[in-house]
């Protein structure tokens, strides 16, 4: 029965429930802001403002990737895992004496790559995106400790622009919040206001007719899996600047970060409803949770009860909502 | 620039009377630090001081966040066991940018100003391992290795350590790794005596795998002799019990203790050595 | 049993549907319930079973207030409803399918499979169609799934049975058959509710008429005392001139040729041509592989031998956007599965195939984008509030009207339609055709599928029977007669 | 296109196809099987099969709840979570004093209700089971922290019925082997011969439709995640048996493992289609594959690499035959 009333919505409700729904994880995140700015200050400080941008911009940047994949109704478990092989590969060109900029560009392209063989295994290979992206992250976590045997990949030099992009500042602003807001702002574009946008929502809202509509449907998808690759990639070389060094082990369970974000955003998970605006405000709030938990000293057990409470909270009131 | 703007610098505390300590954790999921952090936090209230403790969860990005939201409550030094050396660095210089001196626990770091660091010296330990098979069961006897997460610097380190002697003493037949973890000890130990039935003796990188191993071997109803590494209550226990045959004990409460010590030196000005050993001994049952 | 509905109010979220209906059904009589897409018919059924609630109003049943939980509830007390929507789980068997929400189970739970095959057996011979018990429901026509639902209906013992549109997916055999079960379930005293939108059949087998419109009861009268007209009239809220409109345009060259398309076990060496500005009707009985030979054209589906050719060029096609490119556009059978994109907005659905020449920089124009919906809301006469409103929103005839106009974006040269009216009342039915009348005026070529006679001879300007996968004829519009076409597709020469 | 002729399925064909369909996974368990026995004998001795059903058992026993939870066409990332706190929550009460028989009892009452909780949220709180499993696999496996405070719960003495439940043999056989075909057999018994079985099918096959036929859809759904809580508590109780102490990051990542088993056991993962014995055919390919790489001796790395190239074929054989 819930689910034959779910479906029910009106044309003149629509429009206020359009605009719930876009304040909906905004407001959420506000909320969120004034309870722990209340219960310690310090939280507005700038330089815990401008540390929160960065910190937020690898789940952010991985999370936009992530909103085009589950817009079209698909889910990338292997993000964490593109990451560290990425991140491993461009430090090893690195190391090798490639020039850094150089190799996080080239680093890119194979997470983009890596995304590709997600994409046909999901398009050709006629796979569930569950589970291709499940063994293709097996695949390349284990590639990953192949590659670095299962060491740290250190000595990357000291190369200026290198160190910047992960730990720098320009115009006061920290480079990787840099980089989140530009992607942030061309993905809009192609989200929004471009045709690769309209497809990829097609896509998500009903295969069957997006494919008589003309859409080159595994073309479209083998290009949002690559994309969620070398958003992934993206981050990595971040993290690969922040730490100085690749760890073999990371991005772990950075999938589930991302899934979290774009969900909390208000984007649904089976596919053809949402926007990559609230994947940025979901970013946000997973962000200022992690920080503020901190900042108040909450143990790290009871964080981990308090994220996932905050998770379904959230989501319960969305569903209200729209209800 | 690799600097936070002027106006987003938070102002120098110059007031040392309320000295607050901030502690980040590799992880709390393992005895071995949660006995790292009792140890920081009992010295801490014997000296009437505050510590923050914050938790990586064994990531390495995590830590260099929870390092800055430490730094962003105003702590007067840090106290960091780092998840890896390399990547600990960028929060260590940062650290120091703003002028908070940095003690690192159990690991160092590779690059930065760090005031001391206080650890087991993991390759001695490993070594220590290594000699004491060889000399119970003679050289070249068939042993297995069990290592830690791959990767961890606890895994290379104590490996590193164990074939400096055992790559010359002992015959090293089967490594695998089973993450530190209890369940993997116990089925990479069933399988690996599958393949290599004369085994005499197992290290493994960590008491936990030691643990799960000595229940696989039990029920194969062989007789191996078995060396973890930590020094844990269940280790003990066991060893007590007569089941294992010996552990490289850590201190890890003593890390701590040496740690928040050091830490009260470097505020109150006074000279601290560089490396603080803490010490390691073998034990055995008695 | 006796039902009674009244001044039953419902509303979803703040459309309001139904607006005080009134119903009356009586024992032993066969009721039907009229009314345009959208009135409200299936809504207030829904509510008599249970599925909704009512906002307002009573409901009595052999005089005593009543009012149902759920669907199960009220079959449990004999009012049972065939829906419009198959309630199939294609991947179960035909007897799981049968049998769902009420196996038949031994004491120890258990469930009786041998029972269970029996009595579904015995209701298949009295609908006298032969289905395996053990067949993967999804692998059956759909005209079997129909039947399979019908079966599923007589199987509860029902006083009371709601057949919402039971025949569009029927064959005229099956249809008859369907037709005489009912004559033998009224002698028994069982009621039934009739809702369709073919008018030839409630003036077969109807007793009473209830037409609705917009949510109310506009009248209820016996079958002898009216008549075709006057229904249709107070469906409508006013006169229909003629069903069928006039075609007017001539066709000219051969824009579309198709010569010996072959698919193993589905169709072979299938000829024709279309002409720009014609319509061509294609015929035949449930199955006979229609949609088969269009899916292939159009790409969709692969095909073994044979060419196509766009005006007197051979062109490949293997996918859709191939079609799409080539000036191909198709409206499939299945609106809601394969037409439209329901959470999307008219407009979104609308420019859809077109979608790049609104972005000739690379950006989508939205200027551009607003105008051209707009003109063809205007055009097609789409019922709704604004552009920017969900299809899912909308009744079925003007969803329809809405995939239409999908394809008028990019320039068609030939458009298929299967099945273009199906599910349609008649107002809207007389609009498509007033646009399928448009699009010829302005040169397109059409390929028209159709399983109702009337809307086959009174649109085509040529008629092509298919049967069991090969054309078995062709009728021009002059000598083409019901007679003439059922031999064709049953087979007879 | 894909989508649309997948459905495409002519009535001749079906007869062959639900033949492989049902042999598929099992043959590839064959095949893997004289692979690795041919590169090692030894695997084929009896105490190595042995040891290989009791090392199955843990991940076959989630992997049964989990195939009721996928048939439905939901997912339960909670499995392993479950497990840990439960397994926790059992050691504890065993160390109060408790009878360790009667504290298993009770630790599968409580995983059953941690499935209830999921299930209510799913049910009542309409969120997507995704995201509502991953809320509660972070919560579950913050209490489990909480509670044991990040250290391993031992002592649990030496009943010696406790300890047969893990580590015991009975007839020859070890008893998790014993528990898991039990388990099988009751389960196997309820999915393809009482009603509740054919219900888990129709809402999997389409739910609207099984709303409408009368089936209690969420009662149902809340018994199948309370099911799948209980058999993952039933699997923590095996796990502290043999490790003869209760892990606070026991089960990690054992939900993966758990959906690879049901996948490759020829489950869709789009709910109402599939089989739980080829869940128990899955379960046995991933443990032949752990037990077997160790025997060959492959670095741990390459095992995750050969683990991911196995689903991948596996998986991709399966569609080949129904395509
Ligand atoms: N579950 C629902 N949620 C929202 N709106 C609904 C729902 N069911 C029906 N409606 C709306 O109620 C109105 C009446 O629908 P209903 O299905 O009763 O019409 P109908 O008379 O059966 O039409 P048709 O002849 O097309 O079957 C339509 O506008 C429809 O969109
Ligand atoms: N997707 C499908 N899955 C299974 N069988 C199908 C499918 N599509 C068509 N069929 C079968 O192929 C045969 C031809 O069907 P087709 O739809 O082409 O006939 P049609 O003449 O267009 O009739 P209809 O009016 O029902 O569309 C039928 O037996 C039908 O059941
Ligand atoms: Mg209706
Ligand atoms: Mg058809």
């Amino acid at each position: 029965m819930n689910a034959i009333n779910e479906s029910t919505k009106a044309g003149k409700t629509n429009f206020v429930s359009t605009i719930t729904q876009k304040l909906g994880p905004l407001l959420g995140l506000i909320i969120l802001i004034i309870i722990v700015s209340v219960l310690n200050p310090s939280f507005l400080e700038p330089l815990n403002i401008l540390n929160l941008l960065r910190q937020v911009a690898i789940n952010a940047l991985i999370a936009f990737g992530m909103t085009f994949v589950i817009l079209t109704g698909g889910i990338d478990l292997s993000v964490g895992a593109i990451l560290a092989l990425a991140s491993a590969l461009t430090a090893g060109m690195i190391v090798s004496g490639l020039d850094p900029i150089f190799a996080i560009i080239i680093g890119c392209l194979l997470g983009g790559v890596m995304g590709i063989v997600n994409g046909l295994l999901i398009t050709r290979g006629k796979m569930a995106p569950f589970i291709a992206t499940l063994a293709t992250m097996t695949i390349f976590r284990g590639l990953t400790l192949v590659y670095t045997k299962g060491n740290p990949i250190t000595g990357l030099g000291d190369n200026y622009l290198f160190q910047l992009f992960g730990r720098g500042y320009f115009l006061g602003v920290p480079v990787p919040a840099i980089t989140m807001i530009v992607t942030f702002v061309l993905l809009y574009i192609v989200l929004h206001k471009m045709p690769f946008g309209r497809k990829t929502y097609a896509i998500g809202g009903n295969e069957k007719a997006a494919i008589i509509a003309g859409i080159k449907v595994p073309k479209v998808k083998v290009m949002i899996y690559a994309l969620s690759g070398l958003l992934s990639a993206l981050a990595g070389a971040i993290l690969t600047s922040r730490l100085n060094s690749a760890q073999p082990t990371a991005g772990t369970s950075y999938e589930l970060d991302a899934i979290a974000a774009v969900v909390l955003g208000g984007t649904s998970l089976s596919g053809g409803k949402g926007r990559i605006f609230g994947t940025l405000i979901g970013a946000l709030i997973i962000g200022t949770l992690n920080n503020g938990l901190n900042l108040l000293g909450v143990s790290s057990f009871y964080q981990q009860v308090v994220k996932g409470i905050v998770i379904i909270i959230a989501v319960l009131l969305d569903r209200k909502k729209s209800a | 620039s690799m600097q936070p703007p002027e106006w987003a610098q938070p102002a120098k505390k110059d007031d040392l009377k309320d000295v607050k300590i901030g502690l980040s954790v590799s992880t709390l999921n393992n005895p071995f630090f949660v006995a790292l952090k009792d140890g920081v936090q009992k010295e801490v209230k014997a000296l009437g001081m505050e510590v923050k403790v914050v938790d990586a969860q064994n990531d390495s990005a995590k830590q260099i966040n929870d390092v800055d939201d430490l730094i962003q409550q105003g702590v007067d030094i840090l106290l960091i066991n780092p998840t890896d050396s390399a990547a600990i660095s960028t929060a260590v210089q940062s650290a120091n940018n703003i002028g908070i001196p940095v003690i690192t626990l159990d690991r160092s770091a590779d690059k930065g100003k760090v005031a001391a660091l206080v650890a087991s010296d993991n390759i001695k330990g490993g070594e220590m391992a290594a000699d004491y098979i060889a000399k119970k069961l003679g050289e070249k006897a068939q042993v297995a290795e069990l290592e830690g997460v791959p990767g961890a610097s606890a895994t290379r380190e104590r490996g590193q350590g164990f074939h400096n002697i055992a790559d010359k003493k002992l015959k090293v037949v089967a490594k695998q790794s089973a993450d530190f973890d209890r369940t993997k000890g116990l089925n990479v130990m069933e399988n690996l005596l599958q393949a290599n039935p004369d085994i005499k003796a197992v290290f493994a990188h960590n008491d936990e795998m030691a643990l799960g191993a000595i229940e696989a071997i039990n029920s194969s109803g062989k007789d191996i002799m078995v060396i973890g590494f930590d020094g844990n209550d269940d280790a003990l226990k066991a060893i007590k019990a007569g089941k294992m045959e010996a552990t490289v004990a850590q201190q890890p409460d003593l890390i701590g203790k040496l740690a928040v010590d050091a830490g009260r030196d470097v505020i109150q000005g006074k000279k601290v050595e560089k490396n603080i050993p803490a010490p390691l001994k073998l034990v055995i049952k008695e | 049993m006796r039902v009674s509905m009244q001044n039953i109010y419902k509303a979803f979220g703040t459309n309001q549907v139904l607006t005080g209906v009134d119903f009356e059904l009586l024992d032993g009589e066969v009721h039907a319930l009229m009314g345009e897409n959208g009135a409200g018919k299936s809504t207030m059924m829904n509510v008599l079973t249970g599925l909704h609630t009512r906002d307002q109003g009573t409901i009595t049943i052999d005089g005593k207030e009543r009012y149902f939980k759920n669907p199960k509830e009220a079959e449990e007390n004999g009012i049972t409803f065939i829906h419009q929507e198959l309630n199939m789980w294609p991947d179960m068997t035909v007897l799981e399918n049968l049998f769902i929400g009420k196996e038949l189970r031994t004491p120890l739970g258990l469930l009786k499979t041998k029972e269970m095959k029996a009595l579904a057996k015995k209701q298949f011979d009295r609908l006298a169609v032969s289905i395996p018990s053990e067949k993967e429901a999804g692998s059956c026509s759909v005209g079997e799934q129909q039947m399979i639902e019908i079966a599923k209906a007589l199987m509860t013992d029902a006083k009371v049975i709601i057949m919402d549109e039971p025949t569009a997916a029927l064959t005229e055999r099956e249809i008859q058959k369907l037709f005489d079960v009912i004559v033998s379930l009224k002698k028994e005293g069982v009621s039934i509710v009739y809702i369709s939108h073919r008018m030839e059949e409630i003036f077969t087998i109807c007793d009473r008429i209830t037409v609705m419109r917009d949510g109310k009861t506009v009248d209820t009268k016996a079958v002898p005392d009216t008549n075709f007209d006057e229904v249709v009239r107070k469906m409508v809220g006013r006169e229909l001139t003629d069903r069928f409109p006039k075609r007017t345009s001539s066709p000219g060259e051969t824009v579309l040729e198709v010569k010996g398309l072959t698919k193993k076990g589905a169709f072979h060496d299938v000829n024709f041509s279309v002409r720009s500005g014609e319509i061509v009707g294609f015929s035949g009985l449930m199955g006979a592989g229609r949609t088969e030979i269009m899916r292939a054209l159009f790409g969709l589906d692969s095909f073994d031998s044979g060419e196509i050719w766009l005006k007197g060029k051979k062109v490949t096609i293997n996918t859709p956007d191939q079609a799409v490119k080539a000036g191909l556009g198709f409206i499939t059978e299945d609106r809601k599965d394969e037409g439209l994109i329901l959470d999307f907005s008219i407009k979104e659905n609308m420019v859809l195939p077109s979608l790049h020449s609104f972005a000739p920089k690379g950006l989508i124009n939205e200027k551009s984008e607003n105008d051209f919906v707009d003109m063809l809301i205007k055009r097609l006469t789409v019922k709704a509030e604004s552009q920017e409103i969900a299809v899912s929103s909308l009744s079925g005839g003007n969803q329809q009207k809405v995939v239409i106009a999908k394809w008028i974006g990019i320039g068609p040269k030939v458009l298929i339609l299967d099945e273009p009216t199906r599910g349609v009342d008649v107002g809207a039915k007389r609009e498509i055709y007033q646009l399928m009348n448009e699009l010829t005026d302005r040169g397109v070529a059409i390929i028209m599928v159709s399983s109702e006679l009337p809307e086959v001879l009174g649109m085509s300007d040529r008629i092509l029977v298919v049967h069991e996968g090969r054309i078995s004829g062709e009728l021009t519009k002059e000598e083409a007669t019901q007679e003439k076409i059922m031999t064709l597709a049953t087979g007879g020469q």
